[in-house]
């Protein structure tokens, strides 16, 4: 809440971090699963004492150096900054929260790095069972950096004991840390590794010449590569769902079996698109490189890929849809906001709470109520909304033919987003049973307006003005002052 | 006034340090040490080695084409270790002046962020000298020469945060000028001074890193040692006599009142007004003068005692200055943000386990160093 | 049956043996394996005819699909889609799909065209796969054109009405076609009854007839080869059964996912009701794969020499339409000079249909 | 071979052994063959699954939109002389009203509990019919008269309330 917004035109800034973090996540999966795949097929190569494996070992090693330790490395640190950037509250409660896990992290990813160099350089120089066991090492190491951040991703979404239910902090790091969904996101995720892993291979393999056995030995070696994931994926998967916060299940399970119904239906599309692709990319992998290795070629490898890519897209795509509207669950609201900080902010005025707004906010005319709204918008809307044209989640598109009333409705309504009421009602025993509801239908899926009730007025001035209606009001009111300017020589002329 | 709304500068997240300051500072300035020196090399290698490989461009057994294809070869391994090295101050500089940098970087987040690509393309330029120039031929330089004036950007863009950071008083100005991320810092006076001289400082660097070259070969090729020796001290002579009008350049462009915290014309032997900080920068001078005298012997002589004795003097004078950076960074801004005014409360496990796997990281990369030099002792 | 030989034969092999008895499989089994796919450089597009099979089979099951909720009427056919849409379960889903499907589906089927045009397989003696497919092709647009209406929105019920009305432009007889068509004077419940009838009934059974007839005449002639490729000396060949069918397996599984992708993050919308009496839209346009058509229309004056301006229209759209009829008798492969025409004039058409296109989408 | 390998380790083999790996591809053993089966069985299983979920639940009527009414104005009693039945609708359950011609009012639920067939009074029999299977059921109370009907039909409440014919359910007319 202390921070300017970067303003980014059209996609928002909150899909600058989507973007760099899928893309890297679909290289650092890699980097992990490939390294089993590179310690398992180099043990394979040393039994069969086999020069055309380590041939193709050698090949594949080149291509994992230059995707890895660049674009791997690189799109990396690219998420960190990029959060930093779009997001910089929620940031700055994760580098303050686990800035030693993140050192702790950078001593296996600087392990995992130079491993991999060496390993890499001694390739054919070093003795071959040796050079084994450095792949194995490597495995090892690049695992430790999956353990440390996959601790601190879960702890985003299910916090576990860290948090009571007002989001205050009661529990320590280490709650968040080893939280409910640790281990069954572990497993999913190295799954999802080998898989990749697999893909990737696939790609290197399918460009073997001249050597059709050892090629159509290594597809179906490689295809095998889906079987963790075919196995014992949907086991873990269902684990997980059961370690998601109540609400977020039940979201997800009123979602997907009414799709389509309510205007909130995104993330449970996602959540489907993510199991189609997942699905269809195994089946694509049996009946092409398992079962008809014969013709399978790099441009099918690359479909594959893309498919893969796919599935990652989905996948990363919901599991950050899956914490809205928070950045921190039950902690930090997307827009900076703490959940804790709600009733201070409502009593203080948002101007006041907020440096970034109040320092915009002197630089105004008081009577400006839309300037003030606008200040309002950036700051507490602008994290998940683009204001004006067709971007995404564009304020103009969503009020669409709101007039005045309904969008004043809309901003009060908004301001219990966070409001959860209870009810106390008798069952047929006659045992007292309390059913807990939302007051509002935004809940789980927007913060909460926080401010002054004139704050939250030139909110909603300002967004009249993004509404259609507004905006053709705007366009006859130019026009009438166009009229007016020349209105004078006219009376001019009476008089 | 109300104080905030001329530096609308953000708090720290209520929740407390989990480590000491101290000892993230000390982290802060280690961890800038050990990133800035592959930093520096990959910066100004690439140009380096391709000045030398243009040299040497009609004689393929030249010295300066053994030298610039070995240097070139080695640039991947370097940027790969000051990307890595580089995670570790740039983590506690955020949770330092997390309140600073989020916004200076916001500023400039388009510049910012474009570093990644810069970086990319980068590398991947390096790579495509080391594994395409036989098939690139003479064209082949270029790319180590390009990768170094991309990098030299990435450079130029952390000048501009670096700078920004320290003057809260700019940023709302610059944001309601436009909050799309566009801007440098561009009006700031130590900007070019400071650019300059940590440019230079990185080829003086990579001059150490020639001359290091050197000491590897010692055994192999003496000739080819002595002049890789010479080459690399009589680069950092250079440059570093140069820095003797730069560096006094960037000193007086800093704020009076950071100045006077080292030195002061008027304070007893120039005695500044922080004690440490004084004797940091008389001490610094000293290894300065060592670290010349014994590079010249060195340039000379190709003598290797002399280069070492100079390489040692120079890196405790790159590990002076580190802190000395921290210093003019922590003296700009302590009325404005002060990290020591937070609560602390140690993560103590954490911190244990963090200590122990770094010094396990240490050996552990040592390790490494002695099996890959094995193995290329036997092949 | 003996317990011993149960053992030996799995369940599998008793499954196929046991139809074997009944359908000629095995004889099928080796006609597959017999045929063979000329493997080159250009055999991606022979993957083109079976991703168009795929949509076939897309469209005819999301159809069936939709009929089970969609009220064919003119009152009932909004209420009914928009339910389709936002209440019943995954229904904007299988809208989606036959939406998009019908646009796909008809992209893909000109890339399969023009591919086959340009690896020149109309020549003899595939004349009649060559027009069965332009037949193919025509019933597409007019499966799009009627499939259009059905939702009863806003669009729906003006680009039937222009749509119709072009019709009416045609000389002598279209003022004649365009009430027939429409079943009266305006676009209502007669012409919804017609649409809906040709669209699930007549068109349906025509496709099944010219796709039958197309694939019969494929199986007949086996697969073309490009000129380039009869003239090599080593041949590389793949068994279309069952390394080709595999193959064709994985790339429909590719297609899925991307369709899915398109039709899940961007499902088809539904305009709002119908107002008969308020103006058309603005920016109203037909779907883009007439709308090349309707450029030429757009841009020829009003008095052409001596005709009406829209009659030379369609005579022009006539008359390039009639050389992809005719270009099988034009190009017999003898006459290299007339070969390279042909596939200049490939080009040259392919050109103007994207620009116009392209034109027609800018207004 | 096994022993080459074993040498492979000690000693550096100028040209180690290539394998041909088309036999090792084809000559799966047999276990692993069903257990790769068995795989890609269950994963069809569960591709099935997959798309059968959204076309059940697709195809899945809806929930019945029953209409449930407590109170049905059927008309004035001058409308219906004694003798006379209207069949109508309650909600949505068809619905029988009878005006005997002793004068007293019935009404029933009209689905014959045979095989679910709406039912009709017989003026001139002065019975209730259907008209499916020849259920016959008794005017005043709804018993089964003759035929196959198992049970006899649901009563609903007929009333006159200011010179109106009333229906109510029959619970929630005993109740009140």
């Amino acid at each position: 809440m202390s921070y300017p917004v970067w303003e980014v035109p059209n996609i928002g800034n909150g899909w600058i971090i989507g973007l760099i973090a899928i893309f890297h996540v679909f290289i650092s999966h890699f980097a992990i699963g490939g390294g089993a795949f590179l310690a398992l097929t180099e043990t394979l190569a040393y039994k069969k004492n086999d020069d055309r494996i380590y041939d193709y070992i050698k090949k594949h090693s080149k291509f994992f150096l230059l995707l890895t330790t660049v674009l791997g490395a690189v799109s990396g640190v690219g998420i960190w900054w990029a959060i930093g950037l779009a997001n910089p509250s929620g940031a700055s409660v994760l580098i303050q929260n686990f800035g030693l896990f993140w050192g702790a992290e950078w001593t296996f990813f600087a392990a995992e790095l130079a491993t991999f160099l060496a390993y890499y350089y001694t390739m054919g120089k070093m003795d071959k069972k040796n050079h084994c066991v450095l792949a194995w090492i490597y495995f090892g190491i690049s695992f430790g950096t999956l353990f440390v951040i996959n601790g601190i991703l879960t702890g985003m979404l299910t916090n576990g004991g860290w948090l009571n239910a007002q989001g205050n902090i009661v529990g320590t790091v280490y709650d968040s840390f080893f939280n409910p969904a640790f281990w069954p996101a572990l497993a999913i995720r190295l799954f999802i590794m080998f898989a990749l892993a697999g893909i990737y291979a696939l790609l290197t393999a399918s460009t073997i010449k001249g050597q059709d056995d050892l090629k159509q030995y290594l597809l179906r070696y490689s295809a095998k590569w889906m079987l963790p994931g075919l196995i014992a994926g949907p086991l873990f998967v269902v684990w997980y769902m059961f370690t998601l916060p109540p609400a977020t299940q039940q979201v997800i399970v009123s979602g997907l079996s009414s799709l389509g119904e309510g205007n909130f239906s995104m993330m449970a599309k996602v959540i489907f698109l993510c199991i189609v692709f997942a699905t269809g990319l195994i089946g694509m992998v049996i009946v092409g490189p398992f079962l008809n290795p014969k013709g399978f070629n790099t441009t099918f490898a690359l479909m594959l890929l893309a498919s893969g890519f796919g599935f990652m897209f989905t996948e990363e795509w919901s599991r950050e849809m899956m914490r809205k509207p928070y950045v921190i669950y039950n902690y930090m609201y997307s827009n900076g906001l703490r959940k804790n900080q709600i009733a201070q902010v409502n009593a203080d005025g948002f101007f006041k709470s907020n440096a970034w707004a109040r320092a915009e906010g002197a630089t105004l005319a008081k009577e400006d109520t839309v300037g003030h709204g606008k200040l309002m918008f950036r700051y507490q809307c602008m994290s998940c909304h683009t204001a004006t044209g067709n971007g995404y989640r564009s304020m103009a598109r969503l009020l669409g033919e709101r007039d005045e009333n309904a969008i004043a409705n809309l901003i009060t309504l908004m301001k219990d987003n966070h409001v959860i009421l209870s009810e106390e009602s008798k069952d047929e025993k006659g045992n007292t049973v309390i059913t807990t509801k939302a007051k509002t239908p935004y809940n789980g899926y927007m913060p909460p307006v926080v401010g002054h009730q004139d704050e939250l007025d030139a909110l909603s001035k300002y967004l009249v003005t993004l509404s259609k209606k507004g905006m053709e009001a705007g366009a006859e009111k130019a026009e009438a002052q166009m009229a007016t300017e020349s209105a004078p020589q006219s009376t001019t002329t009476k008089s | 006034m109300d104080p905030i709304t001329l530096y609308p500068i953000g708090a720290y997240q209520p929740m407390p340090f989990p480590a000491p300051v101290w000892l993230m500072e000390t982290l802060l300035v280690v961890g800038f040490f050990i990133h800035a020196i592959p930093m520096n090399v990959a910066l100004m290698g690439g140009i380096t080695s391709a000045i030398l490989l243009f040299q040497g461009k009609n004689k393929p057994e030249s010295y300066q084409q053994r030298a610039g294809k070995q240097i070139a070869a080695s640039l991947p391994l370097f940027t790969t270790a000051a990307i890595t090295n580089g995670i570790v101050p740039l983590l506690f500089l955020q949770i330092l002046y997390g309140p600073l940098t989020y916004t200076s970087s916001i500023l400039m987040a388009v510049p910012w962020l474009s570093v990644l690509f810069l970086l990319v393309i980068g590398y991947y330029g390096l790579y495509i000298f080391n594994y395409g120039q036989n098939k690139l031929g003479e064209k082949s330089p270029w790319f180590l020469l390009g990768s170094s004036v991309l990098f030299m950007v990435i450079a130029f863009f952390f000048s501009n945060n670096m700078t920004l950071m320290l003057t809260p008083e700019k940023f709302l100005p610059m944001y309601q000028a436009s909050p799309s991320g566009m801007h440098l810092n561009l009006s700031e006076p130590t900007l070019i001074p400071r650019f300059v001289h940590f440019v230079l400082a990185a080829v003086a660097v990579t001059g150490l890193a020639i001359g290091s070259f050197g000491l590897y070969f010692k055994k192999k090729d003496d000739g080819y040692a002595t002049w890789l020796i010479k080459t690399g001290a009589g680069l950092f002579l250079g440059i570093t006599l140069l820095q003797t009008i730069v560096g006094p350049w960037f000193l007086f462009t800093l704020p009076g009142p950071v100045q006077q915290q080292f030195f002061d014309v008027n304070g007893a032997g120039f005695m500044g007004l922080n004690k440490m900080a004084s004797h940091l920068f008389r001490t610094s001078l000293g290894l300065d003068v060592i670290a010349l005298i014994a590079m010249a012997i060195a340039y000379v002589k190709g003598s290797s005692k002399a280069f070492i004795t100079g390489l040692v003097s120079a890196l405790l004078l790159i590990g002076a200055m580190s802190e000395m950076r921290h210093l003019v960074r922590v003296f700009s801004i302590s009325n404005i943000l002060d990290p020591n005014t937070h609560a602390v409360q140690p993560q103590t496990e954490i911190l244990i386990i963090f200590l122990v796997l770094f010094v396990a990281l240490i050996l552990y990369l040592g390790w490494l160093a002695k099996i890959v030099h094995k193995a290329y002792q036997n092949k | 049956m003996a317990f011993e030989t149960f053992k030996k034969m799995n369940l599998l092999k008793f499954g196929y043996d046991w139809l074997n008895q009944r359908v000629p499989l095995e004889a099928a089994i080796k006609f597959a394996t017999k045929k063979e796919v000329p493997v080159h450089k250009h055999s991606i597009w022979y993957y083109m005819g079976g991703i168009c099979m795929l949509f076939v089979v897309l469209q005819l099951v999301t159809g069936l699909l939709l009929m089970v909720h969609y009220v064919p009427s003119y009152e009932g056919a909004y209420q009914s889609v928009m339910a389709i849409n936002n209440k019943i379960p995954f229904g904007w889903l299988i809208r989606s799909m036959h939406s998009w499907g019908a646009n796909l589906f008809i992209a893909i089927l000109v890339i399969h065209m023009f591919s086959t045009y340009f690896m020149k397989a109309y020549r003899s003696p595939r004349e009649l796969t060559w027009f069965s497919g332009l037949g193919l092709i025509g019933l597409a647009m007019v499966f799009g054109f009627t499939g259009y209406l059905l939702p009863m929105d806003e669009m729906a019920f003006f680009a039937t009405k222009v749509g119709v009305d072009v019709a009416g432009e045609a000389p002598f007889i279209g003022e004649l076609v365009a009430n027939f068509v429409r079943g009266g004077e305006e676009v209502g419940q007669a012409t919804m009854n017609r649409f809906f009838l040709i669209h699930v009934c007549a068109l349906p059974a025509a496709l099944m007839g010219a796709l039958g007839l197309h694939l019969l005449l494929i199986q007949i002639h086996g697969i073309s080869e490009p000129e380039y490729f009869k003239k090599l000396s080593i041949k590389k060949y793949e068994k279309f059964f069952p390394d080709f069918i595999m193959n064709d397996m994985f790339v429909w599984g590719g297609v899925t996912l991307l369709f899915l992708a398109i039709v899940c993050l961007n499902p088809w919308p539904l305009g709002p009701t119908i107002d008969p009496s308020a103006p058309a839209p603005i920016g109203i346009k037909p779907e883009w794969y007439f709308l090349s058509q309707f450029q030429v229309l757009k841009l020829m004056p009003s008095q052409f020499l001596f005709f009406e301006g829209a009659h030379v229209a369609m005579a022009i759209i006539g008359a390039a339409a009639s050389t992809m009829v005719l270009i099988p008798f034009l190009d017999t492969g003898k006459n290299p000079t007339i070969s390279k025409l042909a596939t200049i004039w490939g080009v040259v058409f392919l050109i103007a249909l994207g620009v116009l296109t392209y034109m027609g989408l800018q207004v | 071979m096994m022993m080459m390998m074993a040498t492979g380790q000690e000693e550096k083999i100028e040209t180690p052994p290539t394998f041909d790996y088309s036999a090792e591809t084809a000559g799966e053993t047999m276990s692993r063959r069903l257990f790769m089966g068995g795989m890609i069985g269950v994963f069809g299983a569960v591709m099935a699954a997959v798309a059968a979920g959204p076309l059940l639940s697709y195809l899945w009527p809806p929930k019945s939109t029953a209409i449930k009414i407590d109170k049905l104005v059927l008309g004035k009693v001058a409308e219906f002389p004694a003798g006379t039945s209207k069949n109508f609708k309650f909600g949505s359950i068809p619905a029988l009203f009878i005006h005997s011609p002793d004068g007293s009012m019935h009404a029933f639920n009209a689905t014959c509990s045979h095989l679910g067939c709406t039912v009709q009074y017989q003026q001139a029999k002065n019975n209730i019919y259907c008209a499916c299977h020849g259920g016959t059921y008794d005017p005043a109370t709804g018993n089964v008269v003759a035929g196959p009907p198992p049970e006899g039909l649901h009563k609903l409440l007929a009333s006159v309330e200011a010179g109106e014919i009333v229906i109510r359910p029959e619970k929630a007319g005993a109740k009140a």
